[in-house]
């Protein structure tokens, strides 16, 4: 974990307000979880909190990493506009839990669910599977066509079964990742999501079954994004506690956590 | 690194120098030890600490504002005993004094903790947070009423020997009112300002951002009213006064000290920066000799007029 | 161009849209009627106007903090006279209704102000600012206690038949007394927040950078705070509010209207875009379209909970 | 006056931490007069206020104006790292009242002095000088050597004799403008000045006589920049009203103001 100033290599528009931002630093060596996020300073003085986003793929021989990011608020608009060049100010990797990706045995079948931009993380856990000669069949859902991204890249990871869902149905299947699921009857030996809390609901619902390890990237508003502040919190399923997603995720067992 | 222009002595705490982080803003130095040494600050004041364990607020416990930020995290803390076996232990690994924040719902419980911790060696003093405008039970109705506190501050002094700063609430007509009282109850500093009650609407719902629906309004956008505050319990008190309120930069703590201050603490900056406090420390050494000052409470004495 | 979606009628003032500049941000509107046509606005608060001529603070008379700004101008005003007779004919030229700010040091000069101003035709209703936090007899010792300022709002109800909205004070530790406390006087109407008092030092000087050594701290920092004192004094009055306090965007005021504002002011982002009030009328326009709501107080309902 | 997005044309380094700012846009043919200023946006959010810098020079043919601006705090900081191409809020031209530069006969001697950020308005003035032939001396006072900026620019032109002062004496004449003032024998028509209040004071007293219109262009920390918000009176010189700077101003006559 290090604060640096990198430097913005590229950042352009994938999707609709959807970007791809590539970094480079000398904090891309840390970097060796899928699941884990950085915590960016946004230019302009008057944002006090940084944004976390999750990292999408590393490229070590290069010395970068890649982000996913759609343009929601303030923050995200003023990324959007960086340049080639720029400097941010990052804090990272943040983050202890990745997605289990060495545990999965090469004859395991891997789920991976993943909604809007909940999909950056899985592409990293998509690639770290397809590096270990795992097979997986991953779904992602969006809105709409235009907002759908990443598709052909999970698709030339080796071993990788990629179906699309819109919402309006205007690309791949109508409906959502859930719909897609329910017409499944193979019942995979993990599962990793990541998405808006409520299709990690449903998910949880739908996939609960003894066979299945589940796993789930969680968001909250963050302060910190260290551990500090217990802005970040969740329950743990048992109500007994309190988890910090930014240290002590942001990746939990489906049974660990209350969604 | 020390530099000895930079040391300051209040009541309880020998400083290397006058930055601390504030409560709640560095739970218990844990996590920025991976960042920095500890020993290099002047104090660490700790998470509001209960008798019990609490969970806290549900979230979103934080919202951002125009240079500020609001929270409700709920006074979630381990409890007074946990307080004790597993987390000032840590901090004993550094050469630093600890400022005990104390929260509690009633005269009792902050008595409970004090009690707890009281002989805890690398206590060196404690904060009474009369002030946590996120929990009903807070402690804010003591910080809004000088009887109150007053009372509460003798309360607590009759069961420590060690110093007891009491933090102040900035959500009152007159703060000096505050100040006074508990001085005359014997308090042997005061901390200022706690959060600005604050509130954000979300349009897209129609509802508060916070699940708490208010919060706690800190980071830059508070600092006028912080200095104003210490400005003001400066005429009034000779009490030490620890400072904050959206302090990020060295020229920041030169403002609070000028405005009364004697030392100050850094809270959401170190969200932004994790090693806000120590480069501050270090521009403030840079500072001195630019301003051509001997020691750090030269500056304050521009400000002291009691 | 008038959207009848914006349109809302509070006491005094019909409003083609819940826009108008902030007493004192404004002046009398001649130097913004360079830029666009005042009758586009929903109304105009002019600027605090006393009985006689006054002349104001020493300069500097504003400073900057992060995401805001203290002034101190003083209640610098012609004179209520001077206002009558060379001011408001100007405004007169224009389809608004005015909002008439008055200040005064005694409840006899208050009197005397409205008095003077109460048969001109285009005062649409009065704002009394009981909370100038910037010259020591500007009214604050009524935004500070309930009784004062329920004395204060039964007199200058008894002198004028025209609505009469009250300017509330955040500098006071429960807001929700003085509302509850001059709506029980006779108010029409509620305005808030006016300015939280605040102060910044030069470290060059190791002095305070305004002459008048307090400001009053207005601008995108305050927002929070401003939204909390609507919400809360929405709970107890059914009263309509003006809200105001750091408004630079229709999101905001879509924020204020969540809380329970009935109407908003706009002030200091005036300074920082002239303007700020045209294109703030425009958005609001276009949020209406893209969250589908019929009329801007549907958007406040939200907020109504009395 | 207009509020505009101007185009940085050029932003650089003159002398220490002086910049030179050229803007364009369409604002740039309403300047007319020597003196008035430019409110400007500093990028970034959380600076509320703008800052008022005095226009320097006009290129009407090129459509940019120049500004020279020394890098004091945040605000002048920020501006310091805008690039060519990046856009800046800008109200302008603001003030009402310039250095009369009409009213002098060719035969008229005219004396400028400035002291560092006060120099830039007196370019613009002693351009318009030239342009009528009437000839004047030029006065500029720096801190030392390194802050000296404009001297050859104002030796270029036609009519025009100039003398350096510093502080350190490290360039042209040791002292302040007043101690070069001081030495000279010839009363001066006109009189036009520009810079720290204490140095206008001083030139006051030195410069009251009969024979001499001497003016001043004052500064103070501004609001609104248009006359509404009252933050940047003085007091007339019988001390019975106040002017606005930005509006009434910034240039007056030393006898309608108390300095
Ligand atoms: C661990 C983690 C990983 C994430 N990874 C990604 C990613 O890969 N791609 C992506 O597009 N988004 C990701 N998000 C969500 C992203 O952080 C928010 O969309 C972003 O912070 C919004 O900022 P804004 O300024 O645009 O919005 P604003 O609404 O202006 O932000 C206001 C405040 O709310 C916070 N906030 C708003 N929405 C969220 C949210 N959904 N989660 C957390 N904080 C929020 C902001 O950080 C900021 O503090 C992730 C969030 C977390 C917690
Ligand atoms: C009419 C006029 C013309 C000016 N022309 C020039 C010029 O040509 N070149 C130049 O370098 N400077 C000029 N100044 C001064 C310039 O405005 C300030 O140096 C600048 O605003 C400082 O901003 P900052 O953010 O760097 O400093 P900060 O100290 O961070 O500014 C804080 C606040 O104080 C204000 N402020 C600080 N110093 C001054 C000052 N001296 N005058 C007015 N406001 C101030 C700022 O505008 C801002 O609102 C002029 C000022 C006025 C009023
Ligand atoms: C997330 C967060 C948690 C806080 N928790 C506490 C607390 O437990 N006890 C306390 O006295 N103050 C608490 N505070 C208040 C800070 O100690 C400090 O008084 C305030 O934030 C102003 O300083 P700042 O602007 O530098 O943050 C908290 C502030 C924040 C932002
Ligand atoms: C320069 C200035 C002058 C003001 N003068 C007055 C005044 O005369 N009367 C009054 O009631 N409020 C006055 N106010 C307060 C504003 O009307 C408003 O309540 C406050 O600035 C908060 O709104 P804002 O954040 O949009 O500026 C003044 C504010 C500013 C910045
Ligand atoms: S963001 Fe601070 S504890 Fe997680
Ligand atoms: S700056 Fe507002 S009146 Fe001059």
């Amino acid at each position: 974990m290090r604060n640096e100033m990198m430097t913005v290599a590229k950042n352009q528009e994938i999707a609709a307000n959807t970007y791809e931002l590539t970094l480079s630093g000398a904090l891309v060596n840390d970097i060796s979880k899928a699941g884990t996020f950085l915590h960016i300073e946004v230019p302009g003085g008057d944002l006090v909190l940084r944004r976390p986003i999750s990292i999408a793929s590393v490229d070590p021989v290069a010395g970068t990493c890649t982000l996913v990011y759609k343009e929601m608020g303030e923050g995200t608009k003023r990324l959007a506009r960086c340049r080639p060049g720029d400097l941010l100010a990052v804090l990272g990797p943040l983050g202890n839990t990745g997605f289990p990706v060495e545990s999965p045995q090469a004859e395991d079948h891997v789920l991976l669910i993943g909604g809007g931009v909940g999909v950056p993380p899985l592409y990293y856990a998509a690639y770290e599977l397809a590096k270990r000669k795992v097979t997986f069949t991953v779904i992602l859902g969006f809105q709409t066509k235009a907002a759908v991204f990443y598709e052909e890249q999970f698709r030339y990871l080796p071993g990788s079964e990629v179906q699309i869902m819109t919402d309006d149905g205007s690309y791949g299947g109508q409906g959502t990742v859930i719909d897609a699921l329910k017409t499944r009857t193979d019942r995979p030996a993990w599962l990793f999501s990541c998405g808006p809390r409520g299709m990690l609901r449903a998910l949880e619902i739908v996939s609960a079954q003894p066979g299945t390890k589940g796993y789930v990237s969680l968001e909250e508003r963050m302060g910190c994004g260290v551990g500090a502040c217990l802005a970040c919190v969740c329950e743990t399923a048992d109500r007994s506690s309190y988890r910090k997603i930014c240290q002590d995720g942001p990746v939990f067992a489906f049974k660990e956590v209350l969604l | 690194m020390i530099d000895p222009r930079l040391q300051v002595k209040l009541p309880g705490l020998t400083m290397k120098n006058p930055v601390m982080p504030a409560s709640g803003c560095f739970a218990f130095g844990r996590e920025y030890a991976q960042f920095y040494d500890l020993s290099e600050l002047g104090a660490v004041a700790i998470k509001g600490t209960t008798s019990g364990l609490r969970s806290g607020n549900a979230t979103p416990r934080v919202a951002e504002t125009p240079s500020g930020m609001l929270n409700a995290i709920g006074l979630q803390n381990p409890g007074a005993e946990a307080v004790r076996d597993a987390e000032l232990p840590f901090l004993a690994n550094y050469d630093v004094p600890v400022l005990a924040n104390v929260s509690g719902s009633t005269p009792e419980e902050y008595e409970e903790v004090i009690r707890t911790l009281t002989d805890v060696e690398n206590v060196g003093a404690f904060e009474l947070n009369i002030s946590c405008p996120n929990v009903k039970e807070g402690g804010i109705q003591f910080g809004t009423d000088p009887e109150a506190a007053a009372e509460l501050t003798a309360a607590v002094k009759r069961i420590t020997s060690k110093p007891v700063y009491v933090k102040l609430s900035p959500n009152v007509t007159d703060v000096t009112a505050i100040a006074l009282a508990v001085e005359s109850a014997g308090a042997d500093g005061l901390s200022l300002i706690n959060t600005l009650l604050g509130m954000r609407m979300d349009w897209q719902t129609g509802k508060p951002v916070l699940a708490n629906e208010k919060g706690g309004l800190s980071g830059p956008a508070v600092k006028p009213v912080a200095l104003r505050m210490i400005y003001d319990v400066r005429q009034v008190t000779r009490l030490p006064i620890i400072g904050m309120g959206g302090i990020q930069t060295a020229e920041d703590v030169i403002e609070f000290m000028i405005a009364g201050a004697d030392a100050i603490a850094v809270g959401t900056a170190n969200f932004s920066n994790p090693f806000a406090c120590p480069s501050i420390i270090q521009e403030l050494s840079k500072w001195l000799e630019r301003l051509d000052i001997e020691h750090i409470g030269d500056i304050r004495q521009q400000g002291e007029t009691v």
